[in-house]
């Protein structure tokens, strides 16, 4: 078990030892290691993007009690890489009014944050590619350019569909970003850190013997990793804040010019943006490689880590197979009235429980600050929006 | 007034149950897995006409005389008919030349029920998918051509009144010429017997 | 020379990067800047701002200042760049032929004068000062703890002060960008 | 590497928003010539601050984070009123926002 704790590290410097005993410079030596980090990070990202475009698929199909993609390979398995021929035939098509250059630059411009952010995350035990004292702040600061590429997308292709799905997106992503991060530095706040791999440490340990500290056993953490997963939601523009891309409304919103493999490169950094935002969940608020129950350490930190976040991201294609999508003005005024203010109050209960000692009592001062606000506002939510049962007037 | 949140939570035991029920219980997957499984089509199902022989060779045993009434009634003119000639130029009773396009045929059976020789019957091969547009779904005589215990296998009880019918008119036929062989047998005798016996009145 | 460089970039190509890293960012820096100002189209031009901003953060970066180069990326990439592009599609005139082209005042001759005499005096200045001729002093950092250390020890003050900007500005922006719903 | 390209380096780009506000009268094009010598500052405090030989004398960093926060600030405020003039006079041209009466 030691052994496979440390085997992709293990593995790593063996095959450099090699490659040294070979006669490869030091520092050659220092830029290939990296190289095989990269590598490792993207490719299992990219192999867990292609397992989700055919998972997702199939646990919709299942909530409808419909099959799913069973056709390519054992149980479909091979579904990825029939679409991935079928997107690399694809015609690539620019409209003639379309601004080139930034046409061609979205797709390239999308991928640049959702890779980049994926070097901070804290995969396993002492498992992450860069050791940064800023983390959360690389990662929020990075994620940002998405709102660009998205941008540049929507208005490049010279589509009235587009730049309207561009406008929601952008004003969907600045609004939720509050509060992701804001729910974020109280997960910071507590640890001390805006180092996720300290915030990992943090929540190590047991108490009472099996109850693990993760920041999500707190009435303030379980608050702000709602928060969080619904601001996550809203990120990577998945349902039900898919607007930007509501096909009902907006043909495909952004991605409306965008075919073949553009559009690939397109869905390819929203799943691994998706990806790297449950990562960042499961880093802050769910322990990240740290194991549930006192026993389950000694299976490897970082199979716990991608089982957590292959969890998180089935429960995302949950909430798409169940909740519809949101109204524009009801999704802004969600996130300003509704998520704002509770992102302050978790935030405001962190601080509680932190002075009142994280313990019993603290827990229950914390549950009454973030309680309170919670059925404040969501009552005043319900009864604005509650909805009068419907009468049929030509039927019973 | 409800907890907030309650109608979300409810929402997701109903997903949930689904998702897991169709692991469980086989009755909730209602989908058909088609190659493997293939539904069993109703007796009077129907896709595309073809053409019914009797016997075994398709040429010799052909019930289609090249009247062309199927062409001229079919709706979307799917129907291509030539009459064939023999080497004097003499029309004779067959085609020579009949396809269907059933990329335009409507299924709607109208040559069916217009064709006076039983000849043209509806398939029920609904696989033809293929990938050349106009070649292949143009069917020509050879492909169109199927023998009548094919016609059997897949319409059996249409068939046997087809077959009971032709079978009757055949005999109406046979008993009506029989008739006439009788009556012009009867006639010819008589005017043998008038001949041999020439009538002594007239004289 | 040549062939020296290139044997660090073999031997040691972390040095190698880190000596030269620095000058690129300020190359992509200057070349977007200029972009931005001279480009016709308001939507090109706010894009080479982005990059700009970009580049600017990654030399923060480079210079050891870590922390204020991600909140350069986060604000001026994730803010204020999509607000100026908010600002540019909610206004975009019908006369947005017009408005690219138009220059007022002094003017592109004017403009680019006034802007290479400001130029030539800073530079005259800065050649002559002695300080400028500083060369790099060890690596320096600036750990994040001891930004929020400061920022909640000396600096409690303006660190108020800037939260109630903030805020007015928020507010203020909300106002002045509402509907009148009398008009 | 020496002080003195840095400062160089923010001069220029002082110099093109500056150069930027003086010939453009789109509103959108001077604030985004302002962004730029803000940027310059910024660009300034952190190179005295690397070049001081005192990294643990926070004030540069400091001064640049507050910077930010105001240029943060000054944009929204600043694009609010260009929204609510185009909403008045149907332009961005800082030449039709001549009359005192709105």
């Amino acid at each position: 078990m030691e052994l496979l704790e440390r085997a992709p590290v293990e593995l790593k410097n063996a095959f450099l030892r090699v490659l040294g005993s070979l006669g490869v410079p030091e520092g050659m030596l220092a830029i290939l290691s990296a190289v095989l980090i990269i590598g490792t990070v993207i490719g299992v990202f990219l192999g867990l993007f292609a397992l989700m475009s055919v998972m997702e698929r199939k646990i919709l199909a299942r909530v409808q009690n419909r099959y799913g993609p069973n056709r390519a390979g054992p149980f479909g398995l091979f579904q990825p890489v029939a679409d991935g021929i079928k997107m690399l035939t694809k015609e690539d098509l620019v409209p003639r009014a379309a601004d080139k250059v930034v046409h061609f630059l979205a797709p390239v411009v999308m991928m640049v944050p959702a890779l980049l952010v994926l070097a901070i995350l804290p995969y396993g035990r002492d498992m992450v590619p860069v050791e940064l004292e800023s983390g959360i702040l690389f990662f929020f600061a990075v994620g940002a350019g998405t709102e660009v590429a998205i941008f540049m997308a929507g208005w490049a292709s010279n589509n009235k569909y587009s730049v309207l799905g561009a406008m929601r997106a952008i004003a969907q992503m600045i609004s939720y970003e509050i509060p992701l991060v804001i729910s974020a530095v109280t997960a910071a706040m507590i640890a001390g850190s805006l180092s996720p791999s300290v915030i990992v440490a943090a929540q190590g340990g047991f108490a009472a013997g099996f109850l693990p500290h993760w920041f999500v056993t707190t009435p303030w953490g379980f608050t702000a990793a709602l928060l969080f997963y619904i601001g996550a939601l809203a990120e990577s523009n998945r349902s039900p804040f898919d607007l930007p891309e509501g096909e009902s409304e907006l043909v495909a919103g952004h991605l409306t010019e965008y075919s073949g493999f553009k559009y690939a490169t397109f869905f390819m950094a929203e799943y691994i943006g998706m990806f790297a935002i449950c990562g960042m969940f499961v880093t802050l608020f769910l322990g990240g490689w740290q194991a549930p129950l006192p026993f389950l350490t000694v299976v490897p930190s970082w199979i716990w880590f991608f089982g957590k976040v292959c969890f998180v991201a089935f429960t995302m294609v949950w909430v798409r197979a169940t909740l519809p999508r949101l109204r524009v003005d009801h999704l802004l005024a969600f996130a300003w009235k509704f998520l704002l203010p509770m992102s302050f109050a978790a935030f405001l209960s962190a601080a509680c429980w932190h002075y009142a000692g994280r313990g019993p009592a603290a827990w229950f001062l914390s549950l009454v600050v973030v309680g309170i606000p919670y059925l404040v506002l969501g009552l005043s939510f319900t009864s604005r929006f509650s909805v009068s049962r419907r009468t049929y007037l030509f039927s019973e | 007034m409800n907890f907030p949140g309650i109608g979300l939570l409810k929402g997701f035991v109903v997903t949930a149950r689904n998702f897991l029920g169709s692991y469980v219980e086989k009755d909730r997957l209602t989908t058909r897995q088609y190659p493997e499984e293939r539904p069993k089509l109703p007796e009077n199902s129907r896709s595309f006409p073809f053409l019914v022989f009797d016997g075994e060779d398709p040429e010799a045993g052909m019930r289609c005389v090249a009247c062309k009434i199927c062409e001229k009634e079919c709706p979307p003119q799917c129907i291509y008919i030539i009459q064939d000639r023999d080497a004097a130029g003499k029309p004779l009773k067959r085609p020579r030349i009949f396809d269907i396009d059933i990329s335009v045929c409507m299924s709607c059976q109208i040559c069916v029920e217009v064709c006076p020789f039983e000849s043209i019957r509806m398939d029920t091969d609904y696989e033809l998918s293929s990938f050349d547009r106009f070649g292949s779904l143009v069917l020509d005589k050879s492909k169109l051509l199927k023998s009548n215990a094919y016609y059997h296998g897949i319409h059996p009880t249409e068939a046997s009144e087809t077959d009971a019918r032709i079978e009757a008119d055949r005999k109406k036929k046979e008993a009506a010429a029989a008739a006439k062989a009788e009556a012009a047998r009867k006639a010819t005798a008589e005017k043998a017997a008038k001949a041999a016996h020439p009538p002594e009145e007239t004289k | 020379m040549i062939c020296e460089s290139l044997k660090t970039c073999f031997d040691d190509p972390g040095k190698f990067l880190g000596e030269w890293f620095v000058l690129l960012p300020a190359l992509v820096l200057l070349l977007a800047a200029a972009a931005a100002v001279v480009l016709r189209n308001l939507i090109h031009a706010t894009l080479c701002l982005t990059l700009s901003f970009i580049a600017l953060g990654i030399l923060f970066i480079a210079l050891g200042a870590e922390f204020v180069g991600f909140v350069q990326l986060l604000v001026y990439v994730g803010a204020v760049a999509m607000l100026i592009v908010f600002a540019i599609l909610l206004t975009r005139p019908e006369r947005l032929a017009k408005s690219d082209t138009a220059l007022s005042g002094l003017g592109p001759a004017g403009g680019a004068l006034a802007g290479f005499v400001t130029l030539g005096v800073l530079l005259g200045f800065l050649f002559t000062s002695p300080i400028a001729k500083k060369s790099l002093p060890g690596p320096a950092s600036a750990p994040v703890a001891e930004i929020g250390h400061a920022l909640m020890g000396d600096y409690k003050a303006a660190l108020i002060v800037v939260g109630v900007l903030l805020t007015a500005a928020l507010v203020g922006a909300a106002v002045l960008a509402m509907e009148d719903k009398n008009s | 590497m020496t002080l003195q390209i840095l400062l160089a380096l923010s001069a220029i780009l002082f110099a093109f928003g500056l150069a930027a506000i003086l010939s453009r009268s789109n509103a959108i094009m001077i604030l985004i010539g302002i962004e730029l010598m803000l940027g310059a500052a910024n660009l300034n405090f952190i190179a005295f601050w690397r070049f001081s030989g005192n990294p643990s004398d926070l004030t540069g960093v400091l001064f640049a984070i507050f910077s930010i926060a105001v240029a943060a600030a000054e944009a929204a405020v600043g694009l609010a009123i260009i929204i609510l003039v185009h909403r008045r006079i149907q332009s961005v041209e800082v030449d039709d926002a001549s009359n005192l009466k709105g």
